[in-house]
């Protein structure tokens, strides 16, 4: 069923007698709808994150639906002349437009998440996913019958291959001749497209299903063909009670208060942030009851593996679907390795589209 | 009982009445959608008629939005006068920007001014691909209709091809988008710190030529009576297939050029976001905008206040963004509709 | 063999969205009016399927309201096309852009909203044969009732007094006027049962074919139906054939990129707008055929009395 | 005179838009009469008709049938009533079988098996052979009437309405069909039929009803009044009779050789070897019936159709057959269609602007419009032929007939062509402007210009023309002078039995009626 709306905020305290000073303006430009489940969803708890967690110091407003093209600039434009003092953008898309409105409003702070591209007063922030599908990874290779796993990928970008990547390398620890099939739909969000691919994955013998794509539809084709599969960016078990073995959640609530009370506190600065399972940014929940205990340990450990930050899930030696060693034994890959990966590892099925 | 009962003469009062009726009708229908949403008529007005022409930055954006309308707008009109039903102006849009970044690209660097090249690029693709429909329905005699809108979904899927393959900007972490444009490949602006640039000045001016094209020379009077009346047409030896590739051309050149546009101006380089739908919105500027040149670009304003207004009522007021895509239909539908009065006459009768 | 036979059932699955609503605005063009609005209609019939099916629990019911917002919306198209002669191309597109706005204002409610579980439909004893069972017989009613409907459709045009009256109106709807038809009224009501079966076939998509409300969701399956017609020369069965045929090059799609296919996904995914050009070009060159097939005042006004 | 009229109306009035079609018309058939309802184009005979049938409703007056008061809304009812109609216009669908074609307008409480089967009775009981089960498109225009009337006979019409249905028959067809209806006439059943052609009624009806202008005029004895008696009731006055002829031709200006051409239309009639001579100051008259080709033969005239082998068409020794219809223009060959609105007019567009389509007077250089100079000349043609408009700015379809018609030959006379290719010059125009036009494409001859006229009217062609040729299935006949030709003639040619014809051996007819 529906989420219920959540609690109305318990009413601030009245602060001192002071004349109450104007509460800071933040935004948040999203890309989809809001909805219930999801992207958009995620950032948006994040935002409630920060109403609940400053009252009324902060003052919130979100845009969402915003197409990544020509019209981002003119809506950031818009949201930092409203006088918004900090503008979080929360897709690949709005990097560029939101760099240019960045260069005109130097006193406001601008954040954009999952991009590469930096300024003075703009700098990025994103979480390891890729994390999350290790785990599910781990939890799928002990579910498959077939020894075939299925993913719904998106577009081939780097964020998106290591999470097809970890995924398999998770379940090659339960079995390492696994397989990984993936099929992609070119899109964030199209349930239609989502179920037709995971369909297809599932008549191609693919018994356990992950995705990059931010709708319930593969958990849902999952559910109605009587396969597994996984929930992403939000908790979706609810949409699949038979299929789901677990959610991916990502949970920005922490980083968007650091951040705007970094704002409040005039220590802002320009950095790269990439959180996971150790800042309690991502993590592997609602694991269902068909697991098996061995798996649910596993993953425990892993977890606390990542938490104490000793872990780390590409550690060599990393071999590519050609037999290429792209990262060599007992070593750990870094930030750097990770924004490059361009290639599926052993076991994923196929080539990247259009990949040089 | 309504009858229509059909006037001997078109009224000419009704053919400039009814377009401020039509949008007469929608604003009403749109002030009642405001207060059953619980939000003030005033505010929404304000919204979407006010704040959009409020200053110069706004007035700015406004215009940059509808140069791309009126680009399209005028060369379906052409069409549509012509009885050619080209409604794939946005695959000929999108390759318009493929092509225009293509040769950005290629250029990348140079010290000279390279957006002409830009633009010309744009041009002869959407030409280009518009030809593909007229060779179809020329030689084969497929409907235009349908061919053009299937081509709208291969173009979208080059364009995609391109930026997330071959194009992709090397030093882009395989992210689906093409390197920046270098400046010189980027139109220039008309006023600094604004984003409307000469795209504006080349609609303007494609809106007095297709107005001389259409009322002043024999060709642009041959063109419209294929649409008119085709037996007139073939009787008095105006060619239907020179109207045919003309319109397809002009349309896909004109699409062409405002893709072009788009990519070199706004937006900077190619991106799978470039296709917002222009292409489509455009069908219904020309319609709304009579087919006629001068209406067009008031159209094309309109439906540009429509878009901002839209997105002003999400941030001002908490509306959905997709209450422009209503007022849009609402107003093409409200239109044809109250169009019906300029050959009828409304009586009204016992039975 | 599974594979395959999966492959064929989920080809008949997509097929069935296609093939119904194609199948409504073939109704609406054997009488001779083209209703571009169709990617609208199925957007509204899908959020209003859905949006019955969440409030009362019964998919009959989400048929039943996607048919019927639809109906109220070509009521709409059709009063403004067929009594005030409005241009048929035009008022489709506004009714398109309209369908896809008001369904996207209306559906912010439901986005990411779960239904109710559907029973995984088997038939009885046919559902359990080897290989068929799995690529036929364990499908949802309405893929059945499509076909039904085609086969229905054959009969009905060809061989009832019904079918022929709306043929003669589609034909020469100033004949039919003087043999005493109510041309208009007969139009109006093909446009309005045909705009009910694309409602039909967006609640299908909505309710049962990815049991989601997202706005934009039908994605351009009402243009491929309004393709379908013309591919099929306006004949039922014909339309049911291209609509299995497009459901199957989508899901052939899906299915070469898992079996690792080296081609881009993006010239996959173009196939099917490639082939519905192919199969236009390869029928529009017969004169002939296309004139005995198509309805002869297709797309123009009518004015009784005249 | 105690029997109860079969149908009786009285007072019936309709009125369309600037137009009052039926004025006040009271009329009685009595049964088993066959009643003729004679006037000119425009005077409100369909109309009338069309109300009976119940397919138009009257603004006034009321209708009696068989002694019965009744309101018809719609054909239904009146086929209930036992009245059939053979429309003017074909009301036929062309993907349709015949036997479909006859079962939507039956009562629908019969099955399709029923309906072939009466068919074919009917058919034979009449002799008007027809396949049920052939589509109609296949059919001759011959045929296509057959089943019109086989349709019409079909629900045992108590009362059979024939709207102008000789237009497209030869005359030997058309004796045939007065045979069919004589023969129901005396089982019994009223007819009712319509026509302008003088002769055809006094050898038909009993009883002639005269309409002018929406009105009756008098009901007489057609067998008992002289053609001039009916011409006035018809026309309000003779005509005048056109200036006689009597310059000799002169050299040839146009000439078709062996033109044989495939028609670009699905159900046309192909051209076959027709030959043809046009020359300086004479009229050419081309009868037949039409879709015999005349679609085809003018479309290679004019440059509409410019698929003719090469050496087929010559204007002023020149090899035409690929000019387009700009360039023939150019050389001096007009053309005259028969449809004006649509094809001859743009009809939304002014006068002025219609003026385009032939004349380029008033295009400046780079196809620039002069319209202050366009508007001039349209005014100059408006006051030279009488056209009665609001101006040069009124748009096409807001002109009478006539008025059109006058405009367009005007128009095209206007440019002093060498040639002039007209068809159906009068069809649908008021008497006061055919005799208008008629005379000036006399005038038009006088001046030594070629003029070619395709006509159905064979009272046109004899009265307008110095030869006549004939179109049978795509074969042209050779000319006769109209001093050596009469009716009779003329008539069996148009069934292709000129002396050395190809049909002539054929199998005579496929398209007449009965
Ligand atoms: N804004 C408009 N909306 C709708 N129709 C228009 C509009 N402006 C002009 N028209 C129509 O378009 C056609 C051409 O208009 P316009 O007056 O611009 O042409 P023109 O070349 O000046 O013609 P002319 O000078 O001969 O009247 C006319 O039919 C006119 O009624
Ligand atoms: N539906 C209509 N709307 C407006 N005017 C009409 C309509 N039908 C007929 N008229 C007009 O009514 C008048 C009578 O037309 P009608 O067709 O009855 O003449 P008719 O005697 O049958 O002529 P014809 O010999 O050409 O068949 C004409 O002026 C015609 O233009
Ligand atoms: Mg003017
Ligand atoms: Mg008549």
């Amino acid at each position: 069923g529906k989420k219920e709306e959540a609690a109305p905020a318990p009413a601030p305290a009245p602060a001192t007698q002071a004349p109450k000073p104007e509460p800071l303006k933040a935004a948040w430009v999203y890309v989809g709808p809001v909805g219930d489940a999801g992207w958009s969803f995620a950032h948006d708890l994040g935002r409630k994150a920060v109403e609940a967690h400053f009252g009324d110091k902060v003052q919130t407003t979100f845009v969402e639906s915003v197409p990544e093209g020509a019209d981002a600039e003119r809506v950031i434009r818009d949201l930092a002349a409203q006088g918004n003092k900090i503008i979080f953008a929360t897709s690949f898309g709005y990097m560029e437009p939101m760099l240019k409105v960045a260069q005109e409003f130097p006193d406001v702070k601008f954040e954009h998440a999952t991009g590469y591209k930096t300024a003075p007063n703009m700098r990025i922030y994103d979480a390891s996913f890729y994390q999350d599908a290790y785990m599910a990874g781990i939890i799928a290779g002990h579910m498959t019958k077939t020894n075939t796993l299925g993913f719904v990928g998106s577009f081939p970008i780097p964020e998106v291959l290591r999470n097809i990547n970890a995924y398999a390398l998770g379940a090659q620890t339960v079995k390492p001749n696994i397989k990984l099939k993936v099929v992609w739909v070119n899109s964030w969000f199209d349930p239609p497209k989502e179920t037709e691919a995971a369909q297809s994955l599932i008549n191609q013998g693919a018994d356990v299903l992950l995705q990059n794509t931010d709708s319930t539809a593969v958990l849902q084709t999952a559910e109605k063909n009587g396969k597994y599969a996984f929930g992403w960016d939000s908790d979706m078990s609810s949409f699949g009670p038979k299929a789901h073995l677990a959610s991916a959640v990502v949970n920005w609530g922490p980083y968007y208060v650091q951040a705007v009370q970094e704002v409040l506190d005039g220590t802002w600065q320009t950095k790269r942030t990439v959180w996971g399972v150790k800042e309690g940014l991502n993590d592997l929940i609602k694991i269902a009851d068909v697991v098996p205990e061995e798996a649910k340990k596993k993953v425990e450990e892993v977890k606390a593996g990542l938490k104490s930050g000793e872990f780390e899930v590409f550690t060599g030696p990393i071999v590519d679907n050609t037999g290429k060693e792209v990262l060599a034994k007992g070593v750990k890959a870094d930030q750097d390795w990770k924004d490059k990966v361009n290639f599926f590892v052993k076991g994923v099925e196929g080539k990247i589209p259009a990949g040089k | 009982m309504v009858r229509l009962e059909r006037r001997p003469q078109p009224s000419a009062w009704w053919r400039w009445a009814s377009p401020l009726l039509a949008l007469a009708l929608t604003v009403a229908i749109g002030v009642v959608l405001f207060a059953v949403l619980g939000k003030d008529p005033l505010a929404g007005l304000r919204v979407f008629f006010v704040e959009p022409l409020g200053d110069l930055r706004a007035l700015s954006e406004l215009l940059l939005k509808a140069t791309p309308l009126m680009l399209i707008a005028l060369g379906l009109a052409i069409g549509f006068r012509s009885n050619v039903w080209n409604i794939g102006a946005e695959g000929q849009f999108i390759i318009g920007a493929v092509c225009a970044s293509g040769v950005a690209l290629a250029l990348q660097g140079a010290a000279w001014p390279t957006w002409p090249l830009v633009l010309l690029a744009g041009a002869l693709g959407g030409l280009a691909w518009a030809s593909v429909t007229a060779v179809l329905r020329d030689r084969y005699n497929a409907n235009e209709i349908l061919v053009s809108l299937m081509l709208v979904y291969v173009a979208v899927q080059l364009l995609n091809y391109l930026v997330y393959g071959p194009w992709k900007d090397p030093l882009g972490f395989n992210f689906p988008q093409t390197q920046r444009f270098g400046a010189t490949a980027l139109v220039p602006r008309l006023l600094p710190g604004l984003r409307v640039n000469v795209g504006l000045v080349l609609a303007l001016l494609a809106t007095v030529a297709v107005w001389l094209f259409l009322f002043r020379t024999r060709a642009g009077f041959a063109q419209q009576v294929g649409g008119l009346a085709p037996l007139a047409a073939r009787y008095a030896g105006f060619s239907a297939r020179a109207a045919l590739w003309l319109a397809m051309g002009v349309t896909g050149a004109l699409a062409g050029l405002a893709g072009a546009l788009e990519v070199a101006g706004p937006v900077g380089q190619l991106t799978p976001h470039v296709p917002v739908g222009y292409g489509f919105a455009a069908i219904i500027v020309a319609f709304v905008g009579r087919l006629h040149p001068a209406g067009i670009t008031g159209a094309a304003v309109l439906m540009s206040m429509f878009y901002l207004g839209g997105e002003l009522a999400q941030s001002r007021l908490g509306l959905p963004k997709s209450i422009t895509g209503v007022f849009q239909g609402l107003l093409l539908l409200t239109l044809l509709a109250c169009d019906t009065l300029i050959a009828y006459r409304v009586r009204w009768s016992k039975g | 063999m599974e594979a395959v036979a999966l492959l064929i059932a989920a080809s008949l699955n997509a097929g069935t969205v296609l093939a119904i609503a194609a199948l409504g605005l073939l109704i609406n063009e054997k009488v001779g009016v083209v209703n571009l609005g169709a990617e609208g209609l199925m957007l509204c019939g899908a959020l209003a399927g859905f949006a019955a099916v969440v409030h009362f629990g019964a998919h009959p019911l989400g048929f039943l309201a996607g048919m019927g917002v639809a109906a109220l919306l070509s009521l709409v198209f059709g009063w403004l096309v067929i009594y005030l002669n409005t241009n048929q191309y035009a008022t489709g597109l506004a009714l398109s852009l309209f369908g896809a706005g008001l369904s996207a204002f209306g559906g912010q409610p439901y986005t990411q909203y779960k239904l109710p579980e559907l029973v995984a439909p088997h038939v009885p004893l046919l559902g359990d044969l080897p290989f068929l069972g799995a690529a036929l017989f364990r499908q949802h009613a309405l893929v059945y009732a499509a076909v039904a409907l085609a086969i229905g459709l054959v009969w009905f045009f060809d061989r009832t007094r019904t079918g022929l009256v709306l043929r003669s109106v589609g034909e020469n709807p100033e004949s039919a006027h003087a043999l005493g038809y109510p041309v208009r009224r007969i139009r109006l009501l093909a446009v309005v049962v045909g705009g009910a079966l694309c409602g039909l076939a967006g609640a299908y998509v909505s309710t049962v074919y990815t049991p989601l409300w997202v706005e934009g969701m039908i994605a351009g399956k009402g243009w491929i139906a309004l393709a379908l017609t013309t591919f099929a020369t306006w004949r039922p069965a014909r339309v049911l054939l291209g609509a299995y045929l497009f459901g199957g090059v989508t899901m052939l799609q899906f299915h070469l990129q898992g079996m690792g296919v080296q081609v881009p996904s993006q010239f996959l995914t173009m196939m099917p707008y490639l082939a519905t050009i192919v199969v236009l070009v390869l029928i529009s060159r017969s004169p002939l055929w296309i004139r005995t097939h198509m309805p002869q005042s297709l797309g123009k006004p009518f004015y009784p009395g005249s | 005179m105690d029997v109860i009229p079969r149908l009786e109306l009285h007072g019936i009035t309709k009125r369309y838009p600037g137009v009052l079609a039926n004025d006040h018309v009271s009329l009685t058939v009595a049964p088993g009469s066959i009643h003729a309802v004679l006037g000119e184009n425009g005077a409100g005979k369909s109309t009338l008709m069309k109300i009976i049938y119940g397919v138009v409703q009257p603004d006034e007056g009321t209708m009696r049938f068989d002694g019965r008061e009744v309101h018809l809304k719609s054909p239904q009812q009146a086929r209930e009533l036992g009245i059939g109609m053979v429309f003017q216009h074909f009301s036929l669908f062309e993907t349709l079988t015949v036997a479909q074609n006859v079962w939507l307008g039956l009562q629908a409480d019969t099955t399709l098996r029923e309906v072939s089967a009466a068919i074919e009775a009917k058919a034979r009981e009449f002799g008007l052979e027809v396949d049920p089960a052939r589509p109609v498109h296949t059919l001759s225009v011959g045929e296509r009437q057959r089943v019109e009337i086989v349709r019409a006979l079909l629900a045992q019409p108590r009362l059979l309405i024939l709207d102008e249905p000789t237009s497209v028959l030869t005359p030997q067809a058309v004796q045939r069909l007065f045979g069919v209806l004589r023969q129901l006439a005396a089982q019994g059943c009223s007819i009712l039929y319509i026509s302008h052609k003088l002769h055809e009624i006094r050898a038909l009806c009993d009883t002639c009803t005269v309409m002018r202008a929406g009105r009756i005029t008098g009901t007489v004895d057609p067998r008992a009044v002289d053609n001039a008696e009916l011409s006035r009731l018809m026309i309000g006055n003779e005509p005048p009779p056109l200036p006689p002829h009597r310059r000799p031709a002169g050299e040839v200006v146009l000439a078709l050789r062996g033109l044989s051409l495939k028609s670009p239309h699905e159900f046309g009639t192909d051209l076959h070897g027709v030959d043809l001579t046009l020359r300086a100051g004479e009229i050419v008259g081309v009868a037949g019936v039409s879709g015999n080709g005349q679609r085809e033969l003018l479309a290679a005239l004019s440059g509409e159709d410019t698929s003719a082998p090469p050496g087929t068409v010559w204007l002023d020794g020149r090899d035409i057959g690929r000019a387009h219809p700009g360039q023939r223009r150019r050389l001096g060959l007009h053309f005259v269609p028969e449809e004006r609105l649509g094809r001859g007019a743009v009809p939304t567009l002014g006068l002025a602007h219609n003026l385009l389509l032939t004349r380029s007077e008033a295009v400046g250089r780079g196809g620039w419009l002069r319209l202050g100079a366009l508007r001039a000349q349209a005014i100059g043609i408006i006051e030279r032929y009488g056209v009665k408009t609001a101006g040069p700015d009124a748009a096409a379809q807001s002109l009478s007939g006539g008025n059109l018609q006058k405009f367009i030959v005007g128009r095209e006379i206007d440019a002093q062509p060498r040639v002039l290719v007209v068809s159906q010059p009068t069809w649908g125009v008021d008497v006061g402007a055919a005799a208008q036009i008629r005379a000036a494409l006399v005038a038009l001859r006088e001046a030594g210009c070629a003029v070619l006229v395709v006509s159905e009217e064979l009272d046109e062609l004899f009265e307008l023309c110095d030869r006549l040729v004939v179109l049978c299935k795509g074969h042209l006949s050779p000319s006769v002078p109209v001093a050596e030709a009469t009716v009779e003639l003329i008539g069996a040619w148009m069934s292709g039995l000129w002396p050395g014809s190809p049909l002539a051996h054929a199998e005579e007819e496929h398209h007449g009626a009965a």
